[in-house]
């Protein structure tokens, strides 16, 4: 099992989950966050303060998923994310020695195999 | 209304102010009545998006919009349903118990005088009342009532206990034929909404989370800043009361501004003396506490008295408040500790500092009138038990019609998503654009997961 | 202005409300009417700020304070041109058309009497009208319109298009002569911006992620303080139009709290009908529509006829709403929708509902004068024609000398940091304070990026 | 206060305005002047709760409660000092430099004609002035003075500092007899807060992330929200302070909106210059400045001039906004840029344009009294001086009492949880609800810690 | 050592403290994220706009234990955030290499055990 | 290659930060979060409900580094946040497995070593 850490641009996040979706990777956890790194830096001006901003936003997301979804995860990820221009972001790959799913206890592949809600 | 007008022009007369109109036959309306009835009426409005923002800081996000909602539909509702019914029934000539459909759509109100401004006027700022008076319940069963049932609340209540109330005090009924004090509405809007908050927080139950999580106030400024816009409009509230710009709005006006200003001391030295905190939302709930209880005593008492009235008036709310919250009552904004037990201090306030000498008419206690309180009690009884009591059966047969509570899921989700299909602060992460195709109105897209399912075991092997 | 003034004059007379200052040579000026006139001013004035809200709630966060600012800076820009020449374009002698630079610079302008209230003040209070006008078009072009652009947009808008058609119908031109009712600028004020917003939205094109990303309200609250107080305002709006403390005042204020409940309502039972939910924008834009199509009638029409005009206005704007979004007109925030399609409808209804025996002078098409009808409807054309056509002139000259949309850049993190150099919400976070030799206010602090891009490569092995 | 009474009704007298109540002797009360008063005291009264907004989106999310409270809590002490003393030092006759205790607890402060307005009136016109500018101060002392210093402080500082400088000024003082023109408090109400805000951020010292972090304003849609509510409050406060529905009011209010957007402009075009941005900091600030400018000179000037002295007052608070950042004088919310050099400007520009034709008495440098401006010079020097050198008394004494700083701690937390015990905005996460018996009032859950400091060696091994 | 990220059901987190305390696990991280897996999706519309919301809120927690802390940290959290209804979220067990506690230094057990501050 | 996970103050970020591009760390993501340890717990009052705040504002930063880094970013880290006082933090590292950059599709070091912007 694998945990996919990726940094994406908030923009591109609509296009990263259908490609994902696609790819029939349909659990997923996405967090806000601010990155620092190649790109230009902005100035603000708050009345006699200036500043530099040094994070510009993005957003995160964990994937946990089994070896044979590795690959295709990442490629979804890495296809929708990219657009060329500095800040597209990075993709992480941690190794994870167990999963579990809370709800019913099941571990490691089956328990990232969502389940769609019945009454949906 | 009569009773209402006829006892300020008494008290006009005694005090010799703008007698010029008084003695005017022909200019019976006063431009400058009107003008400051026209500001005041505005002042009023703006109390219900006011009480928006004051309820819906005191909730969580989820349920943020729901809340603020159950006020601004009220501008809707029980503003139509005023001109189509409220006013007569509350100020048509009637009986003792409630007025008639003489007036319904307005029928025979128009520009003529009514006192000093024209009658049209009068019932647009009576009208002020009825819808913010609706719209206090709505503290009582904020995250937990459906949306629709609430609708269907605030209508069926403004006309069979708004009105009527109102019309026992102000539109020639029986308290006010008592000589029961209530300068703007200490029992006709305060006591009666809370006590029909009292009854709607016990017949919809708690909300689930209630005293196993801690509920939050998700927005404190928003809490101030609608306790700030709630005393701006409250000066219209009292001073417009007067039905005149002379000197018993005067009183009135200053009464509103120095009565809450006591409360607000005393609220946070009790704050302080307990915590060692003097809290925002304690601050935003004495402002609130302060001008329900002036409220019927606004035009009666000196300004000295106010304060007096406003200090005193603290300490019942402030710890009802705590009391509450150890209770199995989730009045959840405390309406019945703001606006009954705030609203009761008042009205018997007003019957113990009551000054002729001010008011050009009537004495309270302290001038020697021990009556006036007998009378005060009496009013407060009245309104309390028949608000209560016309509530109960309301939501009874409305929980028969349509069902109160909101479903666990909706309460879960908040019930912004669910009834009202928003979110009061989004950054559209996650949000899809639907094309017209896709979109079903049953808040749910069901394709997807329907495919999902289908599919899922499919992929199962795979599938991540 | 004489017009407009004359033709209120000429009711009152027929109220015979607050005659004795039309009786009395010697206080041509009155005390009231000047007091209401003073208040309606500060209402009017407040719509602008109230405006920022209901706008900047509705776009993304991070172009949040650039919505707030666009209707911020009308407060200054307009004002200041009003004063210049705008005042005297619009109400100046002139001719038909125009007005004329005899009042430019205020020359003339004192406390005299016009009407019964200060020349001043007339003056004032129309200049909020000038000042708000401007600013709703700026709904159109959010997200995507170079502030430096808009600012001379909103300039050369004033002066060019407001102006004359305010002359037009209420400064002794064309439209007023031809009977036109427009009580409080339905026209001059809703269909002209909207045509503006229209022919702006074409003009700069679509959003770059309209149509494709889900672009949410990031502030639904802002939306209802917004709201509320736009309606709170526009009592001055179309009470202080009558410029007087009577009668027609009174209508017009009470029309003014009536239709936009009615509004409210429809538009709630619509929604609730197609989705099942009853949305809290919904409630907002509601409010606004109703606000906008009693405008033109709020002085003319019974009260009651105002609760059916305000229920009538929700219909053809909440589908054009429906139909916009899915169409290529990037009217971002539907000025077109809610002021155009509001305007319009409330512009033609005050030709059916006008009521004589209410406003003293002029009947609709109910009450027999058919002909009303059609003197409307050619004053709308004739003002959302010019309005379109002097619009489309404007942008594409501003558009040549300074360029009308941001880069894709600027839209892309958004014209908060960009044109503003600020975050609505910010955190602190990441924010390094710069010492007064490391700023240059190209809105990129160099410094650093080019001395990594000078290193990067020695560091690379090593880095990282 | 007779010399202000006077003062305006002289101007009166001369512009011929609502003379009809001049004349009449039984009807001393108008009952229009009155309408305008009430809603002009409504309006200042709002200014408060708009200042508590404009000052706690300035601020960062950790404090901005106590930033918003200490406005708040001025209208509960201040409120309440003013009917107590305040208005009594103030305004009784008492001498040159200060009044008397003769209407303390308001004795004899009736529903008497005060000029044209109920004596009640006018006082309370008058506390809104008292409370409003003790919570201007706080902008100086914002993130880390205790909250239960500043109250004492405001507490005195009212009694000791506003009343008799406004003593001085309009309560028939010295400053008030030199003939210095001051119409609504450029000297009483923004230069006194302003000295006394200096020497208070000298007192306090900085913040301990002054200079060192990037303090940024965490919410500046709330700054704009106030800077939009006080510009409506100001009108109030300029134009009610002709204490009449008069030429002089209208005057006043008209210059309160033609000068802020004057120096909307400028200021903005000076931002755009700088830094290529126009910053919606700047243009809220601008607002305030420009109506600080046109305080003192509101019914003395004329709409041109003050569209001039508006466009003349952005420049010295723009560059000593930036300049005070560079400095080691934490003014956080630069209440001395704002307020004092904008009321100097103000103050000194009055002494420039003030003209007899407009204000029917006083005419400045610009119309052949050049002696004025050293009137208004000597008014600002004493001012300053007086209330600078008392309010550093006040602190020292305060401070050896109780202690001015808040702790590292609580400076590091934020104040909201720390003086206030509640968090701005909250999502509820991460906390427990308390019953009774675990509550202690100290702020801090001790249980919980000193269980596990005694258990944590014992888990220590195993815990992990 | 390990790292135990835990994504659950915002409304179930202080339970989840609760449970976290008593089995003597004080150290924790928590993040508002917002998680997509089998929950049905619900829909929003703003005026002329309906939009399918992918994302639901959760709540992380990384947790950082020792070996013998594993078995109790995932037992207490999977028992105190469980409804049974789909969407109760995921337990992830990664490896970690190194734990250093910032104030002292102290590395891996002895930098997650809490020390109280002491003037509380 | 690995994966550095550093909790700190959040006022100490800025100097953090700056620690960090002094030892050519220029790559990284913060997120807010809030935090459990030693601290003394606070209690909040809301009219008559008192709670107690188990959780204090932290911010998390992620980056990932190639082994030659480990150490310095590490010490700028520790040294930068440190205050002395109970609630500095922690700093775990993980192992990772792979790091793309999306943009370039570049692998490992290559994918971390930031390239600034060329229009800045
Ligand atoms: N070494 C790193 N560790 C963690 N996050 C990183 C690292 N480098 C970059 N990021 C994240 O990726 C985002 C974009 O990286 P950047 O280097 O600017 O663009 P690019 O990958 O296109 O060169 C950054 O804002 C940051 O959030
Ligand atoms: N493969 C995954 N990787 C990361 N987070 C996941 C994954 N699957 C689910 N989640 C998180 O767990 C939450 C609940 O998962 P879900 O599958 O919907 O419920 P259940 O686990 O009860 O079947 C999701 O909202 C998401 O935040
Ligand atoms: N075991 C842990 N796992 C994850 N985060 C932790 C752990 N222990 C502490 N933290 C984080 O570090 C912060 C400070 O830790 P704490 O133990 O209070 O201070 P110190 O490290 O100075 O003893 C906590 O608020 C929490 O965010």
């Amino acid at each position: 099992m694998k945990l996919i850490k990726a940094i994406v641009r908030p923009e591109r996040l609509s296009a990263v989950l259908k490609a994902l979706f696609r790819a029939d990777v349909h659990g997923l956890t996405v967090t806000r966050v601010r990155g620092h790194g190649g790109e230009s830096e902005l100035e603000e001006t708050y009345r006699g303060t200036t500043v530099k901003m040094e994070l510009t936003e993005k957003v995160m997301l964990d994937i946990g998923v089994s070896e044979p979804f590795v690959d295709a995860t990442i490629d979804a990820i890495v296809g929708a994310a990219r657009t060329g221009e500095v800040g597209d972001g990075k993709v992480f790959v941690l190794p994870v020695e167990k999963i579990y799913r809370i709800r019913t206890g099941e571990e490691d592949r089956a328990a990232v195999t969502p389940v769609t809600a019945v009454e949906a | 209304m009569q009773r209402r007008v006829l006892f300020v022009l008494g008290a006009l007369s005694v005090l010799s102010v703008s007698d010029a109109w008084a003695q005017d036959a022909e200019a019976a309306i006063s431009a400058a009545d009107t003008a400051w009835l026209l500001a005041s009426t505005a002042l009023v409005l703006l109390m219900t998006p006011a009480l928006a923002f004051f309820y819906g800081g005191l909730v969580r996000a989820k349920n943020a919009l729901n809340t603020m909602m159950m006020s601004f539909v009220a501008l809707g509702v029980s503003g139509v349903l005023w001109v189509v019914a409220g006013y007569s029934l509350a100020f048509g000539e009637g009986g003792a118990f409630i007025g008639d459909f003489s007036m319904a759509f307005l029928n025979g109100v128009g520009l003529e005088p009514n006192g000093s401004i024209p009658h049209l006027l009068f019932m647009g700022f009576q009208g002020t009342f009825y819808i913010i008076t609706a719209a206090l319940i709505s503290g009582a069963v904020v995250e937990r009532m459906r949306f629709g049932a609430y609708v269907f609340f605030i209508a069926l209540w403004g006309l069979l206990v708004y009105a009527p109330i109102c019309h026992w005090v102000w539109g020639g009924g029986w308290i006010g034929d008592l000589g029961a004090l209530d300068f703007a509405g200490g029992a006709v809007v305060h006591i009666n909404a809370a006590a029909g908050a009292v009854v709607a927080a016990l017949v919809l139950g708690t909300r689930r989370d209630y005293g196993r999580l801690a509920l939050l106030p998700h927005h404190v400024p928003f809490v101030l800043l609608g306790a700030g816009l709630l005393w701006f409009g409250w000066f219209g509230f009292n001073g417009g009361s007067a039905l005149a710009a002379d000197g018993i709005a005067t009183l009135a006006f200053i009464n509103t501004m120095l009565a809450p200003a006591a409360t607000l001391v005393v609220w946070n030295v009790i704050d302080y003396m307990r915590t060692g905190k003097a809290t925002a939302v304690g601050a935003a709930t004495a402002i609130v506490v302060g001008l329900v209880a002036i409220t019927p005593a606004a035009g009666f008492v000196s300004p000295m008295s106010a304060v007096g009235l406003g200090a005193i008036a603290a300490l019942p709310s402030y710890f009802v408040i705590q009391w509450r919250a150890r209770t199995k009552l989730d009045d959840s904004l405390d309406v019945f500790a703001a606006h009954g037990i705030g609203g009761i201090t008042g009205a018997l306030l007003t019957g113990v500092f009551a000054d002729a000498v001010w008011n050009g008419g009537s004495n309270g206690l302290l001038f020697g009138n021990a009556g006036q309180l007998g009378i005060q009690a009496l009013s407060i009884v009245a309104v309390f038990a028949y608000s209560a009591a016309a509530t109960f059966v309301i939501l009874k047969v409305i929980g028969l019609v349509v069902g109160l509570r909101a479903d666990k899921k909706a309460e879960g989700i908040g019930l912004d998503i669910l009834n009202h299909g928003e979110e009061a602060y989004s950054d559209g992460e996650g949000a899809i654009l639907l094309l017209d195709e896709e979109i079903n109105g049953n808040g749910q897209a069901k394709p997807a997961p329907v495919k999902r399912v289908a599919e899922t075991p499919v992929y199962e092997p795979a599938s991540v």
